[in-house]
């Protein structure tokens, strides 16, 4: 039996912590604030594989309300949770990876001033994040939505005297907001069809969404389900970064690197997936809809891969396969493959914020250098964070035994069972997708831990060339939001806390005379990796079984039979080594390797190839350097066209038409009148005199002449 | 049912003109004890107001803590209080919002500060008589009679072109005024044809009126209280009241004086001409979704912070205007399922409250602001973070509010109004969510001009964080944003049963 | 026989010549004071020509109080026009536009 | 009854007849003063108004009572009306004391005129006649015309006097022929017999209305309603400050009374006629008198204007045509008198050596000289403009109610439009006093009965504002 106040306790730890942190700064200290916020994030950890444990042995669904935020017109709006295997499980790994970004922090954070203020921060995202797996009704699930939204944003921008950071965050609002935009519509929906916003309610009463149909352009009947459910997607396709509602992730790297393993990585982009997942009663009633998630799921998933292949900055590289893995799991939403979609999210939550950390270990080794051209050859200098991300990458590419082949094979092989419209899209992009894959990865680790150490010679320029960034950025502060020069310094934006301190502690010595010494990092850093590295490797092999093609997810997803394509693979399931086995039989793995030996051939045997290459394709290299143009197009459209449509009903309308013509015209005419009129009194006694027979005549033609 | 035996709605109205009067009495040497008097009145105001809220009988529509007296025989005008769901909690706002004003400009004002205080609190007072007003006459003549304290506040202490700008104001909301006097003098003569002469609110709503007659009035009523609101396109005296009035009276302005507006329609529009409304809420509802997207452009460029947050009001309020307006096209689409009447009312009486709170807290921000450095502009500005962080927070947690974050009062409302126009009609949902963007964008892009980035110039070096005089103001509206946000249960409820009855008087049609 | 109407025009007539007067005399004052005896003589003569008509003392009793109030009337006319010249060292009308507008 | 009547005749004139028993002791006595003790003359015509209200007040009557034949008539309207003038005519001449002696005007012969001025206004008042009618307008229009010209040494004045004069002459030679054509169509004189035989003859009959047009520019020139405003602006401009706050007070009173007697209760039985009439005479006062005003740099000149407007309010009560209407129209009369007086008050509290203080420029500042007296015109002016809580808000509520009592909404909503208008050039003057700085630096030099006076009316604008009961129940008491 599972208490309530087991569960207040798991989310409202985190927030104590925060507040602790967050107001009282100044009081306890960087040690008191990095104590009470690991201690508290501990606590929810703890309490949350408790509360997995208890469900796993059999202990009831937990559905029930906290308060009732409000009643109106008898729609009641409450604040519950619900507690099942699926949000346990998200509880459990949000807090595991907080907790290790927590211990990872104190030592990547170490100089900034913002200690404290950055601790509050994540303890408050893990607070949200708690409150938006854990809701029970829609309004609870949108609060944390917002919640982690606006999390993400203050950490964005947390180095807020970068122009490029506070563009980025503004950026990545905005583009969610588009997103919440189609997200409340899709609640509005609920809300109008079902009458409640609560998902048991709801999904009771999805029979009568799917009975309606509603006609949105005149002529066009649409059905009502789908529209709701396009509209949630949409909501999903912001917080999950899917194309078009992507730019904002890789921008997101301005943050401080804990931010993009915990945020941008693991937990909160993944909150689309979970959300449509929880919605599976709802999308299973339209395939419409499915196949739209599908679709966008395929591009995101091939064409974002791409980008990895010709971006040189380590974060952006990670911040791109995790696009494109995010991808993945939509994909697996489109085909039904809810469990498949939550079973990878889960395994990329480690590996990939095993990659971001790492990737963090490697900067803060290289004393803030983002730029792998100027890196390689640290293998020797940081054997833990090589092995680490190592690891990390191998279960990226899906390397068989590792967690990631487990998600990633079963997923591909439910697309491949598919039938839905855009099905053998989603496939051809997925199987190509792992080659992809593959490169990037190996791309980044072969240039990052092999080769020769380049990082002896680029040193100095290095720093010169990120001072002029900065020169610039201090220059062009910009009043209008202006993407170019947003990503102009993502390529070379360094994730710097040096210089958030430099103003302050005056720190940042280190590393700007002479060649840099790259040294492996403090141990509360390396902890985490090696923590993470373990469920990188083994977790995949012993959930798959009852997540994929067990009853774990039983009376949480719901799947219609002709979708039910991991029912179909699971026909062929006899346990993890069978299923390692017959993937042999698939040419997926083979493309993995193939995409292995591609990125070793190119970056350890001819190094000199790629920049051939990439002038010999120069075309086809700016489109993925330029990411497609989405930033160029997005800046001339909406930035500058709402700007310039503002302006102009604003000096149009308000001041020349309404203020202008309409209010001080008038004034203006009544003045005039005024002029006119006053001549009238000439002053001549005969013109008074005339007057006054004009008025005697008028009354007398009026009434004695009618 | 309430316990009070004693005339509080008399006590809210008189006490805080009688300590404005004393203030003035007072003058400027004794200001020094002016400041507490001015502090002690409106707080004791606050405390009475409070009383208000407990003593509420959640369970009916009817008029409470009713007073009666005679007051002109001659045109059976009475002296008639009383409050319902609609009145009280914005009685009690208003309460709320004038000790903080008085607490915000108890340092900064040096120019004549008895008379400022004087002139808060006597508008104070008349506010409240507004609200609390069962008599049309006697709601006209404190509706007028409010211009006055804030044409001096605004022309006296307000910004270079303050005269302009109050000369505007007035006659604007004047102009707006007067049609709808005509309209109530006619439907008294109409009810000495019924027999029963009286100015009588509720003798207006149970007043048989043509169609043509409620045209009329409709629109007279519309006049004035869209200029109040104020709606597109009758809006533009808004800004320019805002950006010269001192950070005080922009506060009341938006916080209460734009409430007049949205209350008006809920008391006098809706139920008194109920076809009209029916006939017309095309109109009301299709400038209140101009407001919503056309304000939101035009507040997206604003270079000066004042304007910027007047206009997202105008913006915000069209949020009012559309929820206490969907009704008749429920009525006509759902074919008379009335589901969602009652949550846009309910969400336009929320919105009015949260507002009230978030567009005070931004003014008072941009006050904090322009106190240091006397620059409203957003270019005199850049990096206040590094130099005010605390301020910085406040500052931030308001612009989230005002861009409608859940778990802040801005949510609330326009989350109840949007999931009612759905119902109404999926583009009214879709054109009114845009706000979710449009506020985002020009609040936030407002916050990271002014508060984020790198320390813009020496002004900014210079700043000193929030005293903590600010830190109460600030710190207090951040309890009352938060509160709201996180539990608007209680106001809910206290509205209900006005909200239905309401809404059982408005389906009825008169003809 | 002379009929009541062949009065009341020249009644009319009167009254129409000494408002024509005032408004067509555009130089002496002198002149407008004696367009105002001439306008109240026609009143006389209305006045008269009534009583006489209906046998009704009223209105001859009417004529002499207007007689009385005429001289008093042009007496204080003529004192203005002094005060005036005094200032003005003109009577002419056209010169009395000081005030306008 | 008759004898009854007739008994009573002299009782019903008391106040009259000691009024002018008192001038004509005044005149004797000022005689013999020399110009050091011209106070006495001063004092005993306070005195004399106290009187005449002492005996007005003992003589009170509860109903119509006729003398002299019906020639004189006392009602309750008019004791309240007489009172009222007495009251007016006392604050003004209190008004007017400094400026008078500052400028050599304290003459016997000011108080004698004002007086003459206000018997006129009584026998209007009281009058039952056709012929008291006439007495009473050339009694206060001969004495008036004296009084503006009253500065000899003021070209302007002069000017103002002689235009005043002949327009003058040329209205009540209109209402006289109007008068004529009235008598000889019903064939009296007697108002209340002009009523029967008006049904008799039918409201229709071409002569009557032909009268009627004429009665009407008398009574619209009286008033000064447009287009026979002429003179207004001129006289308001030319006349010493005193005077035109003399004409701007008691005078209305006349012109309302006179509109009252002669439409009200003779021509009662016309009302179709005379309503088109003044409808179409108070919508063009409206427009001009506010419009024009906007225009003006002169504060008497504006206040000029404004009156003409405000007449075009008063109109709107009488051409109502009810019970309501000129009851209506009685309100808005006394508190228009109140708030003029006031107004022109200010101007002489202004005022000082070799300075008028008559343009709106002399009024900058003000608040920052004197904060108190800031706060009066302040009340006077939003008063003016019909802005609540002041009375003369209520006075516009009355009158609006009449109109559209009578189905006359459009004509309420012009109305109500032009005094959005009117409020600008009112604003315009709290905005000289508040917003702006002062361009000298010289203090209020006026006595304390000025000063107290001066603010016990303000108050009354505001107090009346709050309990306008007081004057309402007043008028409706006296025009049941």
């Amino acid at each position: 039996m599972i208490s309530q106040s087991v569960l207040l306790t798991i989310v409202l730890a985190p927030l104590v912590a925060c507040l602790l942190a967050g107001i009282g700064g100044k009081v306890i200290g960087r040690v008191g604030a990095h104590t009470v916020t690991i201690a508290g994030v501990a606590i929810s950890f703890g309490l949350s594989a408790y509360v997995l444990k208890l469900l796993l042995d059999g202990a009831p669904v937990v559905n029930e309300t906290v308060y009732t935020w409000l009643v109106s017109d008898n729609i009641r709006m409450e604040v519950g949770f619900l507690i099942d295997n699926l949000s346990a499980m998200m509880m459990t790994v949000v807090t595991f990876v907080s907790l290790c970004v927590h211990v990872y922090t104190i030592g990547y954070m170490k100089d900034d001033p913002g200690y404290q203020r950055f601790f509050s921060y994540i303890s408050l995202f893990t607070f949200s994040m708690l409150m938006l797996v854990m809701s029970n009704n829609f309004l609870q699930l949108f609060f944390g939505w917002e919640a982690v939204g606006v999390v993400s944003y203050l950490l964005i921008g947390f180095w807020y005297t970068r122009p490029s950071a506070i563009f980025a965050n503004l950026k990545a609002f905005l583009v969610n907001r588009v997103g919440d935009f189609g997200f409340v519509l899709g609640i509005a929906g609920i809300a109008y069809y079902t009458g409640s916003i609560d998902y048991a309610t709801v999904f009771a009463a999805r029979d009568a969404i799917a009975a309606n149909t509603m006609e949105i352009f005149p002529g066009v009947e649409w059905q009502a389900i789908t529209v709701v459910c396009i509209c949630l997607f949409i909501g999903a396709m912001g917080k999950s970064a899917q194309v078009p509602l992507h730019v904002w992730l890789p921008d997101s790297m301005e943050g401080p690197t804990p931010i993009s393993a915990l945020i941008h990585a693991a937990t909160m982009v993944t909150a689309g997936i979970f959300m449509v997942a929880r919605m599976s009663p709802l999308f299973e009633m339209s395939e419409a809809a499915l196949s739209t998630v599908l679709v966008i799921g395929a591009t995101t998933a091939f064409f974002m891969g791409l980008l990895g292949l010709v971006n040189n900055d380590i974060k952006r590289v990670v911040a791109y396969s995790t696009l494109s893995q995010l991808g993945y799991m939509t994909v697996a939403l489109g085909v039904s493959a809810y469990a498949g979609a939550l079973f990878h999210l889960m395994t990329h939550a480690f590996f990939k914020a095993l990659l971001f950390l790492a990737a963090g270990s490697v900067i803060i080794g290289m004393h803030h250098e983002q730029d792998m051209r100027k890196m390689g050859g640290l293998k020797k200098y940081m054997p833990i964070t090589y092995w680490t991300s190592a690891i990390g990458t191998l279960a990226l590419i899906g390397f068989p035994g590792t967690s990631g082949f487990f998600s990633k094979d079963a997923l591909i092989e439910a697309v491949h069972a598919a039938h839905i419209p855009g099905a053998s899209y989603a496939f051809w992009c997925v199987t190509l997708g792992v080659f992809i894959t593959a490169f990037y990865s190996f791309r980044l680790v072969f240039m990052t831990f092999h080769g020769p150490e380049r990082f002896r010679e680029v040193a100095h320029d290095a720093h010169s060339a990120h001072e002029s960034t900065h020169v610039k950025t201090d220059k062009d502060a910009g009043h209008e939001p202006d993407v170019s020069h947003g990503d102009a310094h993502g390529h070379h934006a360094h994730d710097d806390h040096g210089h958030a301190t430099a103003h302050a502690t005056g720190h940042d010595d280190h590393g700007h005379h002479g060649p840099v010494e790259p040294h492996e990092s403090p141990w509360v850093v390396t902890l985490p990796l090696i923590l993470l590295a373990i469920p990188s490797l083994f977790i995949g092999a012993f959930t798959i079984g009852p997540m994929l093609f067990g009853d774990y997810f039983n009376g949480v997803l719901y799947v219609e039979e002709a979708h039910d394509t991991l029912g179909h693979v699971g026909e062929s399931w006899h346990g993890p080594l069978q299923f390692i086995v017959h993937a042999f039989q698939a040419p997926t793995i083979y493309l993995a390797f193939a995409g292995w030996a591609a990125a070793w051939f190119l970056y350890i045997k001819r190094p000199d190839l790629p920049g051939v290459i990439a002038a010999k394709f120069s075309a086809l290299y700016q489109l993925f350097a330029k990411k497609y143009f989405f930033d160029e197009i997005y800046q001339a459209v909406f930035a500058r066209g709402s700007v310039g449509l503002g302006s102009a009903l604003w000096r149009v309308g308000d001041v020349a038409l309404i203020d202008g013509a309409a209010v001080n015209g008038s004034a203006r005419v009544v003045g005039w009148l005024s002029g006119v009129m006053r001549r009238l009194q000439s002053g001549y006694l005969y013109h008074y005199a005339f007057a006054m027979i004009i008025g005697l005549s008028v009354l007398l033609a009026w009434y004695v002449l009618r | 049912m309430s316990t009070i035996t004693w005339p509080i709605l008399s006590v809210l109205i008189w006490l805080p003109i009688a300590g404005g009067v004393a203030m003035l009495a007072l003058g400027d040497r004794g200001i020094a004890l002016g400041r507490w008097i001015a502090l002690i009145t409106t707080a004791v105001t606050f405390g009475i107001s409070t009383l208000l809220w407990t003593n509420f009988d959640t369970t009916t529509a009817s008029m409470q803590f009713v007073e009666e007296r005679t007051w002109i025989p001659l045109f059976n005008s009475l002296y008639a209080l009383g409050v319902d769901g609609f009145a009280m909690p914005l009685i009690v706002l208003t309460a709320f919002i004038t000790p903080l004003v008085v607490i915000a400009g108890w340092t900064v004002i040096e120019k004549k500060p008895a008379q400022y205080y004087a002139a808060f609190l006597i508008l104070e007072g008349l506010m409240i008589g507004v609200f609390a007003a069962l008599d049309a006459m006697l709601f006209y003549v404190l509706w007028e009679a409010m211009l006055i304290p804030m044409f001096i506040i605004i022309g006296i202490w307000g910004g270079p072109r303050r005269v302009y700008a109050t000369i505007k104001f007035f006659l604007y909301t004047f102009l707006g005024s007067v049609l709808m006097l005509v309209s109530l003098i006619y439907m008294y003569l109409q009810t000495c044809d019924a027999g029963q002469c009286s100015y009588m609110i509720a003798d207006f709503q149970r007043l048989p009126l043509g169609l043509n007659e409620q045209l009329f009035i409709f629109v007279a009523f519309l006049a004035a209280f869209a200029v109040k609101v104020p709606m597109w396109p009758v809006h533009t005296w808004l800004p320019d009241a805002h950006v010269e009035a001192p950070t005080g009276g922009s506060v009341i302005l938006a916080a209460i004086m734009l409430k007049m507006g949205g209350y008006g329609f809920l008391r006098f529009s809706l139920p008194i001409t109920p076809d009209a409304s029916d006939t017309l809420d095309w109109l009301v509802i299709s400038l209140s979704l101009i407001a919503v997207v056309y304000i939101g452009f035009v507040a997206l460029v604003q270079q000066d912070m004042k304007k910027l947050i007047a206009y997202s009001s105008i913006a915000h309020m069209g949020f009012v205007t559309l929820g206490s307006f969907l009704t008749f096209e429920l009525m006509r689409v759902n074919s008379g399922d009335m589901t969602g009447a009652a949550m846009g009312i309910d969400g336009a009486m929320v919105q009015m409250i949260s507002h009230g709170l978030i567009s005070g807290a931004m003014f008072f921000c941009v006050g904090v602001l322009y106190d240091r450095v006397h620059s409203r502009e957003i270019s005199s500005y850049g990096g206040v973070v590094n130099t005010m962080p605390v301020f910085a927070a406040f500052m931030v947690l308001f612009a989230m509010a005002n861009s409608g974050l859940p778990a802040t009062s801005g949510f609330v409302g326009e989350f109840l109004v949007i999931l009612a126009s759905f119902r109404a009609d999926f583009w009214y949902a879709f054109l009114a969510g845009l706000t979710l963007i449009l506020g985002a964008a020009y609040t936030l892009w407002l916050v990271k001009r002014v508060v984020f980035g790198p320390v813009a110039n020496h002004h900014v070096a210079e700043l000193k964080d929030v005293n903590g005089r600010e830190l109460l103001v600030l710190g207090v509206l951040a309890i009352a944003v938060l509160g709201l946000g996180l539990w608007p249960a209680p106001l809910l409820d206290v509205m209900r049963p006005t909200v239905e009855n309401l809404v059982q008087q408005i389906t009825v049609s008169k003809l | 026989m002379i009929s009541l109407n062949f009065v009341l025009m020249l009644g009319g007539i009167l009254f129409a010549l000494s408002v024509a007067g005032i408004f067509l005399n555009r130089k002496n004052v002198i002149l407008l004071l004696m367009c105002i005896e001439l306008m109240l003589l026609a009143v006389n003569f209305n006045f008269i020509a009534f009583a006489r008509q209906l046998g009704d003392l009223g209105g001859q009793v009417f004529v002499f109080f207007i007689l009385t109030v005429a001289a008093a009337e042009s007496a204080i006319g003529l004192a203005i026009l002094v005060v005036l010249f005094r200032e003005r060292k003109s009577i002419n009308v056209e010169q009395l536009d000081t005030m306008k507008g | 009854m008759q004898e009854v009547v007739t008994s009573f005749g002299m009782q019903a004139a008391a106040a009259e007849i000691f009024l002018l028993t008192a001038i004509c002791v005044i005149l004797l006595v000022d005689v013999f003063l020399s110009d050091s003790k011209r106070w006495i003359t001063y004092g005993l015509t306070l005195l004399t108004l106290a009187g005449s209200a002492f005996v007005t007040v003992k003589y009170a009557v509860d109903g119509r009572v006729t003398a002299f034949d019906g020639m004189f008539v006392a009602d309750p309207m008019g004791d309240v009306l007489k009172l009222f003038s007495y009251g007016t005519v006392a604050v003004s001449l209190l008004y007017s004391h400094d400026y008078l002696k500052r400028n050599g005007l304290f003459r016997g012969e000011f108080f004698i005129l004002a007086l003459v001025a206000l018997l006129g206004v009584m026998v209007m008042v009281s009058a039952g006649s056709l012929l008291t009618v006439y007495l009473g307008v050339e009694l206060l229009s001969l004495s008036l015309y004296a009084m503006v010209a009253f500065d000899r040494d003021s070209g302007v004045a002069a000017e103002s006097a002689m235009k005043y004069f002949v327009l003058g002459a040329i209205s009540s030679g209109a209402l006289l022929y109007g008068f004529s054509i009235l008598y000889g169509v019903t064939g009296t004189l007697q108002l209340d017999e002009l009523a029967v035989g008006v049904r008799e003859v039918g409201a229709g009959n071409l002569g009557l209305v032909f009268g009627l047009a004429f009665v009407i520019v008398g009574i619209a020139f009286k008033f000064g309603a447009v287009p026979f405003h002429m003179w207004v602006p001129d006289v308001y401009h030319g006349a010493p400050t005193p005077v035109t706050l003399f004409i701007g007070s008691a005078p209305k009173i006349a012109s309302f009374v006179l509109a009252i007697r002669v439409l009200a209760e003779g021509l009662d039985a016309m009302v179709a006629s005379w309503q088109n009439m003044l409808i179409a005479i108070s919508v063009a006062s409206m427009i001009v008198g506010n419009v024009v005003a906007i225009a003006q740099t002169n504060l008497k000149r504006m206040l000029a204007y404004s009156t003409i407007s405000h007449v075009g309010f008063i109109l709107l009560g009488i051409l109502a045509g009810t019970n309501d209407g000129y009851r209506a129209a009685m309100f808005y009369t006394l508190t228009y008198v109140i708030m003029a007086v006031g107004s022109f008050g200010m101007i002489l509290l202004l005022s000082r050596e070799g300075f008028e203080g008559d343009q709106l420029e002399d009024f900058k500042g003000l608040q920052r000289k004197s904060p108190w007296f800031a706060a009066m015109m302040m009340m006077l002016m939003f008063s003016t403009a019909g802005v609540p809580p002041f009375v003369g808000f209520w006075a516009k509520i009355a009158v609006l109610g009449a109109v559209v009592d009578v189905g006359l909404v459009w004509l309420a909503a012009v109305s109500v439009l032009l005094s959005v208008v009117a409020a600008f050039y009112y604003l315009r003057i709290i905005k000289l006093m508040y917003f702006d700085e002062p361009s000298d630096t010289y203090a209020i030099q006026a006595d304390g009965t000025l000063r107290t006076v001066l603010s016990a009316n303000g108050l009354a604008v505001l107090a009346l504002g709050i309990f306008p009961s007081v004057l309402l129940d007043l008028c409706a008491r006296v025009l049941p």
